[in-house]
């Protein structure tokens, strides 16, 4: 028998494996496929104040080994979200899940982190710090660490949960990004999320998506990922939620050497619904082929 | 909706750029005419939607147009090999609509689908009219088999050389119907806008991310609120649409 | 007749098609398999004062959809480049070449440069500005747009001849490193190097490459190629030598469409050594297909 | 080196993990005993590169262990197939020194090169002795082959289950020889290093971009200056190697 279980900032999961937001809505269209309480936990869709419609179609790009999204945060809003979402969520998943919150706005992200807050079934916040700044000239929240560390303790001033920043990609220094969120209070970190990325039709001699840019995943970022979550574990102690084209237990089990002590799966479950499942299952060969005898042993493994 | 390894039983070229698939697997998840599937093609990332033009109790055919690196590494998979696929992806038409005379409108590879609405229709004892819409004679494929299903087909050539000189809703002109089901291109949708009556149903094409309703990739705005195009379409009423 | 004559800082290419540096050595290699004179030019491998072994080996790891590389800028070193290597070059290459140079200290540029400068057929200077600064806490001249700046003045000190500023794409803004580049004198930019990245070897549980990370090239960093240059050629008015993750005409198209003027072929030499004799050969067939008659005119299209 | 589409012949497994993949296709680019080929396999990007154990006018052999996802894909290529080469890469051994009585020494999947040269020393009449190590009986492969062509071969298995027990080393004891071959991993050139007399040759592994001279990912220091293994190797003489 072999041990998959890991602690995530108190809570022990019993495997490391949780669908990344946006890739697995609340929960339902896969809870139609197999039994989702095998997941470790699951992060739901991005969620912000009021509803959002999100970005004109198309919002969907392929590229070489991965493909490019600009949803732009469709979601009902959170109180919709309080109403409407987990009380269905809450039917088909019986563990801790990690309610993902987006904002355009310091304040935006304290108010949503807040209503969420008294939410039966919640065990962690992922802050989503990759949105544009509304009052900061519009650069992302996650790329300067003053604006990443003043959302942290904003979100800190209102729950008690454990608060894990999501990181962006696109910066010169993520450690630097990582340091800053450790300083204001963070439990941990879940990187990486998206790298902003282009495709140009070459019929209509435009870009692909009507955002024209999209976030990059899948697992042409892999390596990516891996890069950032070896930095990132020498800069801060806090836990880190690894992610970035993960498609594989091999593949967790490398993110995790990296520094992860738990993996986010994301993209791979739009071309592989049962990708999680499938991971979960092949566990136990695949460690036993590495000669691993528990999971949690392995997180930064490689330094 | 179901995932499964079909196994391909024919692949071959009906026109220039169009193809026949036959798939043999599992299809319980079929429920209605207008649904879809989605296919992983060996070196792409994203699967590729395509529409269930017609299905047996094990086997599917799909008819599909390329035009594209998916479309074309499609055309090489030969009889035996085998496809990685979702089955049973979107809502299908809604027959129970359709009145006695109903009017099936299909351009290019917006046809596919209407070819298992068309046989389902008639064993309801329907009159059904197609009107079949190609750029040129020689782009015409699925008539014969239209018109072997007992179906009143009239085909529209952009160029005239077959058919109705010009576009579908040329061919709509005089004809009367209860009720109407098109699959097209969309500037051909704000063409059938213009001359249509009554009522009926569109068939939407969106880039998608998985095509099973889990990423809002395909959202579109409908008067009933947000839609996704996979799950909650690919097919709209006329009344919820907002073009 | 299809035109695929490009104009890059006033010198006339035959057609866009520029072999990247680090992967075209100094042309042999190739001219024993085509002629190399079908190309529009190629960026010689980086060339540094002295002699440089490079990183230990493995210096190579695959990733999904594309490769990490950490040779380190093995090079000959600036002499033995102009007694040695240029000769040898001019016996194969009949074209203006692109230099492509690298150093650790400004001065180090400016010496190589200069050193360069009065050799016979070289085109233009691509000065990669990847490297680890030295001088500057080892960060590297290409993440800071001052630093940046600095390298351009100090090159631009030391020739006539065009000087193609080649940044990295490890950054939060390019378009402030391009435009602190062009303010500094610059003709042109080269982007994109290639992107930090990380294998572990689950085996040794250790990171596959000696040097720890990598820079990940290939068709996996296509999107952000296109993204960048689209963004970059927003911002500076200078031309743009556009490259990541090339692999055919299309690309190339989708490129030029982003904004480039030219476009380089790095990984694919590697694991297609035809391939820039392909995509020169399939520009015929691929223009006729989406109607274009001259691919001059496609430079910032999607704009 | 030439580039080209190969058709396999055969590709069946030898023992648990080492396989033999026949080829058809152009070999006039080999040489000499030695050198490799880089195989383009789907879905990978890097090539893998492969030994060549022997070849005729139109046709070659590998013998590949499968130990990652590369030669796992390998496995699955059925005759029929094609696949595309790079052929004919690398220096090969330098069978002008061999002598009268030359030893070969191959370790695990270091053996298939050493197959196609013990066939050329023995055309050129030399008295060819292999010693041939692996982990265990099980693993053996190509025992036959050599003796086949007319070679003294002597086994070694780590755990005793043939022939001596030990290493090629303990295996080396009290034979004479005018010359050295060897391919194996780099522990078991550490032990011949320590243990074997006069001049030799070994051939190399590393991790490759290309596999023709034009990356610099496969460098190493030598006493004659830094040489790529995949184009100034993978052999290397004694003499020049910095270990
Ligand atoms: C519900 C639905 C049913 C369809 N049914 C059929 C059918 O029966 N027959 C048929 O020939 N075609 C059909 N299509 C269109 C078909 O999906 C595209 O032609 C196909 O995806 C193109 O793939 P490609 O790789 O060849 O093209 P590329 O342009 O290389 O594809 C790049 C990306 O864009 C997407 N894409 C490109 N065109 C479309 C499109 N029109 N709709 C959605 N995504 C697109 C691809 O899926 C892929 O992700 C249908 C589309 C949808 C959404
Ligand atoms: C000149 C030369 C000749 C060789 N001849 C043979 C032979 O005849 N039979 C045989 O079984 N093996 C041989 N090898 C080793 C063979 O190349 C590797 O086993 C193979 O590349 C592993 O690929 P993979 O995808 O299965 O493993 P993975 O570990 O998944 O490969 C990942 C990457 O690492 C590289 N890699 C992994 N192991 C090695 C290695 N030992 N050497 C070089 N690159 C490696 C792969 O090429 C690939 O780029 C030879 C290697 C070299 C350099
Ligand atoms: C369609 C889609 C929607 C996403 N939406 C969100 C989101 O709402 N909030 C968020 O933090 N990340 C979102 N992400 C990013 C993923 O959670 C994840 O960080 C990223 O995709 C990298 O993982 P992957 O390579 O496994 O996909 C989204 C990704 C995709 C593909
Ligand atoms: C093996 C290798 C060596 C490289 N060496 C250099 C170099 O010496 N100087 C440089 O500016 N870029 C170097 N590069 C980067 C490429 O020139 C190019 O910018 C990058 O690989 C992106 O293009 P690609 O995706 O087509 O490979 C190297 C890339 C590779 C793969
Ligand atoms: S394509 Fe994913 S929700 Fe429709
Ligand atoms: S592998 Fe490229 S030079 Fe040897």
């Amino acid at each position: 028998m072999v041990n998959t279980q890991v602690d995530l900032c108190g809570i022990r999961l019993d495997n490391p494996v949780i669908p990344a937001s946006g890739t697995f809505g609340y929960g339902y269209e896969f809870a139609q496929l197999y039994d989702i309480n095998i997941l470790g936990s699951f992060s739901f869709k991005g969620t912000t104040a009021e509803p959002r419609f999100g970005n004109p179609t198309p919002r969907i790009a392929e590229t070489p080994g991965g493909m490019l999204n600009a949803v732009g945060l469709q979601n009902p809003g959170v109180e919709r979200v309080i109403t409407e979402e987990l009380p269905r969520l809450r039917a088909c998943f019986h563990k801790p899940v990690m309610a993902n919150i987006s904002g355009f706005s310091v304040e935006e992200y304290a108010h949503v982190c807040e209503r969420l807050d008294a939410e039966e079934g919640i065990g962690w916040f992922e802050v989503n710090i990759s949105c544009p700044n509304v009052h900061g000239g519009g650069m992302s929240f996650g790329t300067s660490p003053e604006a990443a560390a003043r959302v942290t303790a904003a979100v800190r001033r209102v729950t008690k949960k454990p608060i894990l920043m999501k990181l962006s990609p696109n910066v010169t220094s993520i450690s630097e990004i990582a340091k800053a969120c450790e300083a204001a209070g963070a439990d941990g970190l879940s990187l990486i999320n998206t790298l902003t990325g282009m495709r140009i039709d070459l019929c209509r001699r435009r870009p692909v998506l009507a955002n024209r840019t999209g976030g990059l995943s899948g697992p042409a970022v892999l390596p990516v990922a891996v890069r950032m979550i070896y930095e990132v574990y020498e800069a801060v102690k806090i836990p880190i939620v690894g992610m970035g084209g993960v498609r594989s237990a091999e593949d967790v089990i490398e993110l995790m050497l990296a520094g992860a002590t738990a993996v986010e799966v994301g993209a791979e479950n739009l071309v592989n619904p049962y990708a999680c499942k499938q991971i979960i299952e092949s566990f136990e060969p695949v460690m036993q082929q590495y000669g691993i005898t528990s999971l949690s042993e392995l997180t930064g493994g490689a330094h | 909706m179901t995932q499964g390894y079909y196994t391909v039983l024919e692949n071959t070229p009906l026109t220039d750029t169009v193809w026949r698939m036959i798939l043999k697997g599992d299809t319980t998840a079929l429920t209605a005419p207008g649904q879809f599937v989605n296919l992983k093609i060996d070196g792409l990332y994203l699967r590729r939607p395509i529409s269930v033009c017609d299905f047996g109790p094990d086997s599917l055919t799909l008819l599909y147009k390329t035009v594209g690196e998916g479309t074309r590494r499609m055309t090489a998979y030969a009889p035996g090999e085998k496809i990685d696929l979702l089955c049973g992806l979107g809502n299908g038409f809604d027959l129970s609509l359709s009145g006695d005379r109903p009017l099936l409108i299909g351009g290019g590879v917006g046809i596919p689908p209407l070819y298992r609405l068309a046989k389902e229709l008639l064993e309801q004892g329907r009159t059904v009219q197609v009107i079949l819409g190609f750029n040129t004679a020689q782009e015409i494929f699925y008539e014969d088999e239209f018109r072997a299903l007992g179906a009143q087909v009239t085909i529209a050539t952009a160029d005239g050389s077959r058919g109705v000189h010009g576009f579908v809703t040329d061919a709509m002109a005089g004809l009367s119907y209860t009720y109407f089901y098109t699959c097209g291109p969309l500037p051909m949708y704000h063409a059938i806008e213009r001359v249509v009556s009554g009522s009926g149903q569109y068939s939407f094409e969106e880039r998608m991310g998985c095509g099973f309703g889990a990423c809002m990739g395909c959202t579109c705005k409908t008067k009933y609120g947000n839609k996704r195009i996979c799950k909650d379409g690919p097919v709209l009423k006329r009344e919820e649409i907002v073009w």
